[in-house]
């Protein structure tokens, strides 16, 4: 079984390749051609991925009607102690196959897209080297065989995209972006560092499968004793799970931890479409359905994922519809959408006709990539042109970006659920799912749904309506998004290059086509097919919601009114408060500036300069004084000098005579 | 005629010793105090000489060293009134506290 | 092959240093040295590794004993098994850096390159001695070079630093002094071989335990003797500030290692203590770095944290976490040398180490910000890099030991990698990225061996970051052997 | 043959007195330079100093008020190779000097009685020694005759060792009162420990306390090393306090081996008092001959502890430190003569700066008060731990780690001069010293010394062959 599948290994060993090569001598002898080596390498790895695909779900992937888990290679690369080690292994199952594809032409299309839009950048070569790098940690993370290799990989793409926010060093909001997405995912993967210890510990293993097999069969001994033991009430497996979920919480920016992605929106635009729309951010949902077996086998730690989910889901589309920066209009329908797939994981159950939630999410995780990506290249294309991605600078723009603005338009429609677009199937089983499982979920599903495609118009509308378009688009220079000298030298009139546009098509066509995809026969939580049929009935209460949604958004945004700002007020304090994402940002600020760093940094800080440290000194400081105190000793005067001699002798004699004798 | 007791003898030694000390302790007199010390030494002959004849009179080692310490007390008398003199040259004075420049 | 090399050739150096004339001779000749004690240090690997493959299963190899003090049982008895090995290579890789990275030393710059090679001697003497007292001679060997490096070339208010870091070692080592009394005069050996076959007494050793490990304690910057390292480490000139954190520190952990190994029972007995002390000074370490504005003292205080694992390792006794002590020391040696040279590259240039006066550099100096990037990288433990291996072995290590105290200390420590990325990603968003200064935007960039000296860091990290198996396979027997020495294999199995 | 063995049992002292007559028939001739008469000096002591290693055989003469064996010989020999080095260090002082002879010949005398002291079988004979050596020390501080300082040094030198010798001499009169003899083998047998005995025992004690300046009885030494001249200072820094103790050890573990346990807890008492006290004083101290007085009374804690340890050990640390002793300290001494005798200087804050205009000294003084501190690769590191092993060697370990922990303070002072040598700034450093060769060759054989005198285990292993325990 290995070596037929040995050559996937190419397709994460390519983009490194590269990213050695342009880290390397990209700055000095390649800065020209970079773009076009990093392109080249992954198209060549999206071909090898096509390749795999094809021949894992029509050729051989399946054994007697279930897809096996073929583990490609594996070597051990640091052996703790017998049994638990980390090994660098490739897992080839549907998922990781299902996501090869994803990341791969994902990351092409934004590679392409980069081509054009980061033209003349300064630090090209830097740039497209970061991309690659992020390319390979996202591919070993999902191709990995072992839970500390997903770690690994997970810190790597956390690392990449902390590089490629911050690409535009020299801008403070940047940095400062970047290093709040890394630490609060840093925080995060604390918690999944632990899970992995705890698992791994009980489950003597941190081989995925094997644990999976161990951890799943009732009767193992590595299962009972970590059922049997519980701390502050709750089983060991419901810590390591949920500890887990929180690395996977952190990365997929669940509610609370979601506080980095809009920030994240300050990396350029590709950037935000591959990383923090389509591959990155899903990491955590993958890692949930990569151990759901496991999970399955939990209640508390399910339900936390649902809840945590749907919350994320409902409080990030309230939140969207309050923003005027549209990146993180985005990003917050991004973190909606990935609180969908978490919660259609957690009302899942393993296999069967229960296991739709697992497909389900699956199935969204695939289209969303599509789409999502899409709006924000999109998005970059218009920001591109405007050097602004604040609302009220556009509108209008249909005219003068007529592909941009049909593309726009389709992923729109996809992501609002509206047949026959990609979103509307993904979705519809969600919803069937959730309609099946838990009611409540549902209902917040429904409106969540509902709110998305009233923010995704509000968007559109905005963008490519309301008002007339721009007649000279420098005027919005000053505000917003780096405005480089090499972008003031020429300007881009029109949408930029084919190489922008070439994308955009691709794109749309998969947010259009890929919903056809017969997803439950390939990619379900036990392998086996899976029936799963699209209920009119059942879809058309969704649908009328959405399109409701839909008019709703056009009377407000088509052209310009003072319906929305009356809402707005009428809303009042909960507008405000949603308009400030809920304060949640106030509330980490406040932690970490007004309670770690002065009630434990500073302290600590102090404490050892003065009290551990002046501890020293003051011995130091002591001896010297004694020794001040006793120079009396040393009269100068022979006399004491006898005097003290004759002391001396009495009181030896008065020890040695009559004490010690 | 009784014998007076060892003891005795001991007890004059004995005080004469501290007496030296006590002069040597108080004088402020450099040759005064160089006279004490020599009473300490005479005490010690003392000693010597009564331990000899009252404890082991058959041989002579207490008088011999008797006799050695007072020639080496006056070998060190001479240095000492020799440095004393120098010191007056100095000083311009015997008075012990006028040399105590260097103390601590 | 004779260890006795190792210590002969620097020896020859320091001598040639003293002879030749000129700086260009002076440095010419030290880079030599310290190249070629790099080879010797690379073929004692090469033959060990055979060695062991043909099967030569003795705990220490290529030993070789002879009678120094006859009267008083005092051999040179020298051999190296994985991990002192290890701690060679590392050795001669950073006194290769440092010889590299004070390339332009002209003060003094005879006296300066002959205390280096003096120093990098006492810790090559200090690795291989098998005989307590030839270990602790060659540990005092490298204390005083260091207080006239601070005190002679150092920055700042150095002569107090320097003064403070010479006491409170020779404090450390007159505790070790003691234990090793305790240990002689209840086996009549210094031999830790011997010492080991015969065992010590369990009374003896709860009592001169804590002198020795705690005098190691105080050069490994044990919580509470960690205070010399701040300021030693922020008033020493660069390459000195590269030994000290990245040579010297590591003679502490390697004597605590050792004196755990000798005194079993006390290290079972006391390991509370020290996982207590260890977790403290990694948490109390990543906070106060969290608060310092210098450059030098943010990687000081790091340096704290960190060797804090190598004690925490240590301190849980068991096979894995040690192993993860081992490469921990490695690992910060390499990482934190490396990051002292970054420091020490920008300081010559902008003259400032306070971390509010920089910024952008990356601009100006992309190679010398790099430089600074991957450092701090591999401090917070990226996969990739040797910090990572290091840490997680570590935990791993602690997370075996079923005690529930221990877990929360391992917890704890765990917890310490957050502030770390904390502290490490304000410094380089701070200094490295962000708008630059004008009169920084001027400045030039690494010169050849500066660019030298970091890349031979830089390779050290990786190879062990990216193929941890290697350094794992080389020291996994000797832990092996402690353990039995411990008579506690992996609790695991 | 009776004659034959005087001469081999009594050729150092012999050889002295040889030299000091031909010094009076030099001072009767007619005067040669100052020059010429040194070389010729010194030229004798390095031949007496080879001599003195020729042959040595055990005997006794006088029934038994002097004996000899190679260890004593090789007692002996150590004195005089230090004399032979300070001479050598003095070559500066002494060139201008129209009184040199007659420091030689109070030198020499002095040495001679130490000579008698050491290998004293009977306590009239160690008298007698003793005062023969502290006599003309008193002269010899007094040498700098128009110096205020000397003279008072000299006064407090004379008074205070008169004082301490009529102590002595009740103690030893107290000790013929209950044995009745005065020869150590026959005392040994009549030592029962009553307390008159004890009482003499520790009025004896004090006396050597104060030779050697272990604290209460060191008070006199830091006044006279400051006040008399730098060569003086060092004579009676190594040389008389070497001889003492020598003759202690000898004393104690031949002599009062009866109350062995005894006098383990006074040395072990005056040890902890002296180290602390030693460098509490010398935290403080700013002239550099004061400093050095009050290290070398820490360094005679050090001493002691060793010797407490009662074994063979003990006697051979001992004379391995002394050896050491004689290198580190006559190194610093010199470096300090030379800038006394050049400049006049001799305060620690004028060396600041030393080490631009001077590497050279500065290096020997470095090294000189490493070897002080025992760091190692000096030999200063092996005497102290050898020390402290033999003390450590009774399983008292409370003294060993007070002892450890002083050693730092220790570090403290010495590394306070290294500091101001090497790093403290200073606009008027001491100029550029012209160093004769004479010196120079002593200082060189000192750092030598101090060096090899560690490394060779050789020299420790003679040494310990030579020496006995209790």
């Amino acid at each position: 079984m290995m070596s037929n599948y040995f050559y996937i290994l190419w397709i994460p060993l390519l983009p490194l390749i590269t990213f050695v090569i342009l880290g390397l001598f990209g700055r000095k002898y390649l800065a020209g051609i970079s773009g076009l080596i990093g392109t080249g390498s992954l198209l060549t790895s999206t071909l090898l991925s096509f390749v795999a695909a094809k021949q894992y779900f029509f050729v051989d992937g399946k054994v007697n009607g279930v897809f096996q888990k073929i583990v490609a290679f594996k070597f051990t690369w640091l052996e703790f102690s017998p049994g638990l080690s980390i090994d660098i292994g490739m897992i080839v199952d549907p998922i990781s196959v299902m996501m090869l594809v994803v990341v791969t032409s994902v990351s092409l299309m934004v590679h392409v897209f980069s081509l054009g839009y980061m033209k003349g950048e300064e630090r090209y070569a830097t740039y497209f080297a970061f991309l690659s790098l992020f390319t390979f940690s996202m591919l070993g993370l999902i191709l990995s065989s072992n839970i500390f290799q997903v770690y690994m990989f997970w810190e790597l793409v956390g690392v990449s995209s902390f590089l490629l926010i911050s690409y535009y060093f020299n801008k403070p909001s940047a940095v400062a972006a970047s290093k709040k997405a890394f630490i609060v995912t840093r925080f995060a993967d604390l918690g999944f560092l632990i899970g992995i210890l705890i698992l791994g510990y009980y489950g003597g293993t941190l081989d995925i499968g094997l644990l999976i097999e161990r951890l799943t069969t009732a009767s193992s001994t590595q299962f009972i004793s970590i059922t049997s033991a519980s701390f502050l009430g709750a089983s060991m497996l419901t810590w390591g799970l949920t500890l887990l979920f929180m690395g996977g919480a952190g990365k997929s920016a669940m509610f609370p931890l979601h506080i980095w992605l809009p920030d994240a929106m300050e990396g350029p635009t590709p950037v935000s479409a591959l990383i923090h729309a389509a591959t990155m951010v899903v990491a955590g949902v993958y890692l949930v359905a990569r151990m759901f077996p496991v999970f399955s086998m939990d209640e508390t730690a399910l339900n936390i994922v649902t809840y945590v989910g749907a919350a994320s889901a409902l409080f990030a589309a309230v939140i969207a519809c309050t923003q005027t920066d549209i990146k993180r209009v985005l990003a917050y329908s991004t973190m909606s959408q990935i609180g969908y797939m978490m919660f259609a994981l957690g009302i899942s159950k393993n296999g069967g006709e229960a296991g739709l939630g697992y497909m389900a999410s699956m199935f969204h995780l695939f289209t969303h990539a599509f789409f999502k990506s899409l709006l924000f290249l999109g998005a970059g294309s218009v920001i591109h042109m405007l050097h602004s991605n604040e609302m009220r600078d556009m509108g209008g723009l249909r005219k003068i970006m007529p592909v941009t603005h049909i593309a726009f338009l389709i992923a729109c429609l996809a992501i609002a659920g509206i047949p026959p677009f990609a979103g509307f199937f993904s979705k519809e089983e969600i919803l069937t799912a959730a309609f099946h499982e838990n009611k409540i979920i549902y209902g917040i599903a429904l409106f969540t749904a509902a709110l998305t495609s009233f923010y995704m118009f509000r968007l559109y509308f905005n963008i490519f309506w309301s008002k007339e378009a721009p007649t000279s688009n420098h005027a919005h220079i000053e505000n917003g998004h780096n405005t480089h000298d090499t972008h003031d030298a020429h300007d881009h009139h029109g949408e930029g290059p084919w190489v922008m546009k070439l994308p955009l098509i691709i794109l749309a066509a998969c947010a259009v086509g890929v919903g056809f995809i017969p997803f439950s026969n390939l990619v379900t939580s036990d392998g086996k097919a899976l029936e799963t049929h699209i209920d009119i009935v059942f879809s058309i209460v969704p649908v009328a919601l959405s399109v409701l949604a839909i008019l709703l958004a056009a009377s407000f945004y088509k052209n310009q009114n003072e319906k929305s700002d009356k809402v707005a007020s009428a809303l009042g304090g909960f507008y405000t408060a949603a308009h400030k994402k809920f304060y949640v940002d106030e509330v980490y600020i406040f932690m970490t500036k007004k309670i770690i760093f002065p009630f434990i940094g500073q302290p600590i800080a102090w404490a050892d300069r003065n009290i551990v440290d002046g501890f020293m000194l003051l011995l130091a400081k002591v001896t010297l004084k004694i020794s001040e105190l006793i120079k009396g000793l040393q009269s100068g005067k022979v006399q004491n000098y006898a005097m003290y001699f004759f002391g001396g002798i009495l009181a030896l004699s008065i020890l040695f005579i009559y004490i010690w004798k | 005629m009784q014998e007076i007791p060892l003891t005795q003898i001991l007890f004059v030694s004995t005080a004469l010793f501290f007496i030296g000390m006590y002069g040597l302790f108080t004088r402020r007199n450099l040759i005064t105090m160089l006279m004490s010390i020599e009473l300490m030494l005479n005490s010690v002959n003392i000693n010597f000489v009564a331990f000899n004849k009252y404890l082991f009179p058959d041989n002579l080692d207490g008088i011999f060293f008797t006799l050695f310490i007072i020639t080496i007390a006056a070998a060190e008398a001479a240095v000492a009134i020799a440095i004393i003199i120098n010191l007056y040259r100095s000083h311009n004075s015997i008075d012990v506290d006028d040399a105590s420049e260097m103390k601590y | 092959m004779n260890l006795t090399l190792l210590i002969l050739i620097p020896l020859l150096t320091a001598v040639m240093i003293l002879l030749v004339k000129g700086l260009q001779q002076i440095r010419v000749v030290g880079l030599i040295g310290a190249v070629a004690q790099l080879g010797l240090a690379g073929w004692l690997l090469n033959s060990f590794l055979n060695e062991r493959a043909a099967g030569n299963n003795a705990t220490y190899l290529f030993e070789s004993n002879h009678t120094w003090f006859k009267a008083l049982n005092i051999n040179y008895h020298i051999g190296v098994d994985g991990i002192a090995l290890a701690m060679i290579l590392l050795t001669s890789l950073i006194v290769v850096a440092g010889i590299l990275v004070s390339w332009t030393m002209d003060k003094l710059s005879k006296e300066y390159f002959f205390l280096l090679i003096l120093l990098s001697m006492g810790a090559y003497g200090f690795f291989i001695s098998l005989d307590l007292f030839t270990l602790f001679f060659f540990l005092e060997v490298a204390v005083i070079p260091k207080f006239l490096l601070i005190g002679i070339w150092g920055s700042g208010d150095k002569t107090k630093s320097a003064m403070k870091l010479a006491l409170m070692l020779m404090a450390g080592s007159a505790l070790v002094m003691v234990g090793l009394f305790g240990v002689y005069y209840n086996t009549n050996t210094f031999d830790i071989v011997k010492i080991t076959q015969l065992g010590i007494p369990v009374g003896v050793q709860k009592f001169f335990f804590p002198f020795a490990f705690l005098g190691f304690g105080v050069f490994a910057a044990l919580f509470p003797f960690h205070t010399w390292v701040p300021d030693g480490h922020a008033s020493a000139p660069t390459a000195a500030s590269m030994f000290l954190a990245g040579i010297s520190m590591k003679l502490g952990g390697y004597g605590c290692l050792r004196i755990a190994a000798l005194m079993p029972d006390a290290a079972h007995t006391y390991s509370w203590i020290i996982i207590l002390l260890a977790t403290i000074a990694i948490i109390y370490g990543a906070f106060a770095t969290m608060m310092q504005t210098d450059l030098k003292y943010i990687n000081a205080y790091s340096s704290i944290s960190h060797c804090g694992f190598v004690i925490l390792g240590i301190g849980m006794l068991n096979k894995t976490s040690i192993n993860g002590a081992v490469i921990q020391m490695v690992s910060h040696g390499l990482m934190t040398a490396l990051f002292f040279a970054a420091i020490g590259m920008i300081y010559s240039r902008t003259h400032t180490r306070m971390v509010a006066q920089l910024g952008g550099l990356l601009k100006a100096m992309p190679f010398i910000s790099t430089v600074f990037v991957i450092a701090g990288l591999c401090s917070l433990g990226l996969p990739g890099f040797s910090g990572f291996v290091a840490e997680m072995t570590v935990f791993m290590g602690s997370w075996q030991n079923p005690n529930s105290a221990y877990r929360l200390a391992t917890i704890l420590s765990g917890a310490s990698i957050v502030v770390t990325a904390v502290y490490i990603l304000r410094a380089t968003g701070r200094a490295i990225m962000g708008p630059i200064s004008a009169e920084h935007a001027l400045l030039k960039d690494a010169t050849w061996n500066e660019k030298l000296a970091a890349v031979l860091l830089i390779a050290g990290i990786l190879v062990i970051g990216l193929a941890p198996f290697l350094i794992n396979h080389l020291i996994m027997p000797s832990t092996d052997v402690i353990m039995l020495q411990m008579g506690k294999v992996n609790l695991l199995n | 043959m009776m004659n034959y063995n005087i001469l081999i049992q009594l050729r150092q002292e012999l050889a002295l007195a040889l030299l000091i007559f031909i010094l009076l028939f030099i001072k009767l001739g007619k005067d040669r330079s100052n020059e010429s008469i040194l070389n010729f000096i010194n030229m004798a002591l390095l031949i007496n100093l080879g001599a003195g290693f020729c042959c040595h055989e055990t005997g006794e003469l006088f029934n038994g008020m002097f004996n000899t064996n190679a260890l004593i010989v090789f007692e002996k020999n150590l004195l005089n190779l230090a004399l032979f080095i300070i001479s050598m260090q003095s070559f500066a002082w002494l060139k201008n000097n129209k009184n040199l002879i007659e420091f030689y010949i109070l030198t020499f005398t002095s040495l001679m009685g130490m000579f008698f002291m050491i290998s004293s079988g009977n306590l009239l004979m160690f008298y007698l020694g003793l005062e023969m050596s502290t006599i003309p020390l008193a002269a010899a501080a007094n040498f700098d005759l128009t110096k205020r300082k000397s003279s008072e040094a000299a006064m407090k030198l004379i008074l205070s060792s008169a004082f301490s010798s009529a102590i002595l001499l009740l103690g030893i009169s107290f000790l013929y009162g209950t044995t009745g003899t005065l020869t150590f083998s026959i005392i040994t047998a009549h030592i029962n420990g009553n307390p008159l005995q004890l009482f003499a025992f520790i009025l004896l004690i004090s006396g050597f306390a104060f030779k050697i300046s272990a604290v209460p009885f060191h008070l006199w030494t830091a006044d006279v090393y400051e006040g008399s001249p730098v060569a003086v200072t060092a004579f009676l820094s190594v040389i008389s306090k070497a001889a003492v103790l020598f003759t202690l050890v000898n004393l104690l573990y031949k002599v009062f081996t009866p109350i062995a346990d005894t006098w383990y807890l006074v040395l072990v008492v005056l040890a902890a008092v002296t180290i602390l006290i030693g460098n509490l004083f010398a935290l403080r101290q700013d002239n550099f001959k004061r400093f050095l007085a009050y290290s070398s009374i820490a360094q005679v804690g050090f001493i002691l502890i060793g010797i407490s340890g009662s074994s063979q050990a003990g006697s051979a640390s001992l004379i391995y430190f002394i050896l050491i002793y004689i290198f580190s300290n006559l190194a610093a001494f010199g470096v300090v003569s030379m800038v006394s005798a050049l400049t006049g200087k001799e305060n620690i804050s004028d060396f600041n700066g030393f080490y631009k205009t001077n590497p050279m000294l500065s290096w020997v003084l470095t090294i000189a008060l490493f070897s002080l501190a025992g760091v190692p690769p000096t030999a200063g590191f092996f005497g102290k731990l050898f020390l402290m092993m033999a003390g450590a060697a009774k399983g008292n370990y409370g003294i060993i780690i007070f002892a450890a922990l002083n050693m730092v303070v220790s570090f403290y002072y010495y590394l306070k001069v290294v500091k101001s040598i090497f790093m403290d700034e200073n606009n008027t450093p001491l100029e550029k010293l012209e160093v004769p060769t004479v010196s120079k060759i002593a200082m060189y054989i000192c750092v030598v010394g101090v060096i090899v005198t560690g490394l060779a285990s050789v020299v420790y292993d003679y040494i310990n062959s030579l020496s006995f325990g209790l």
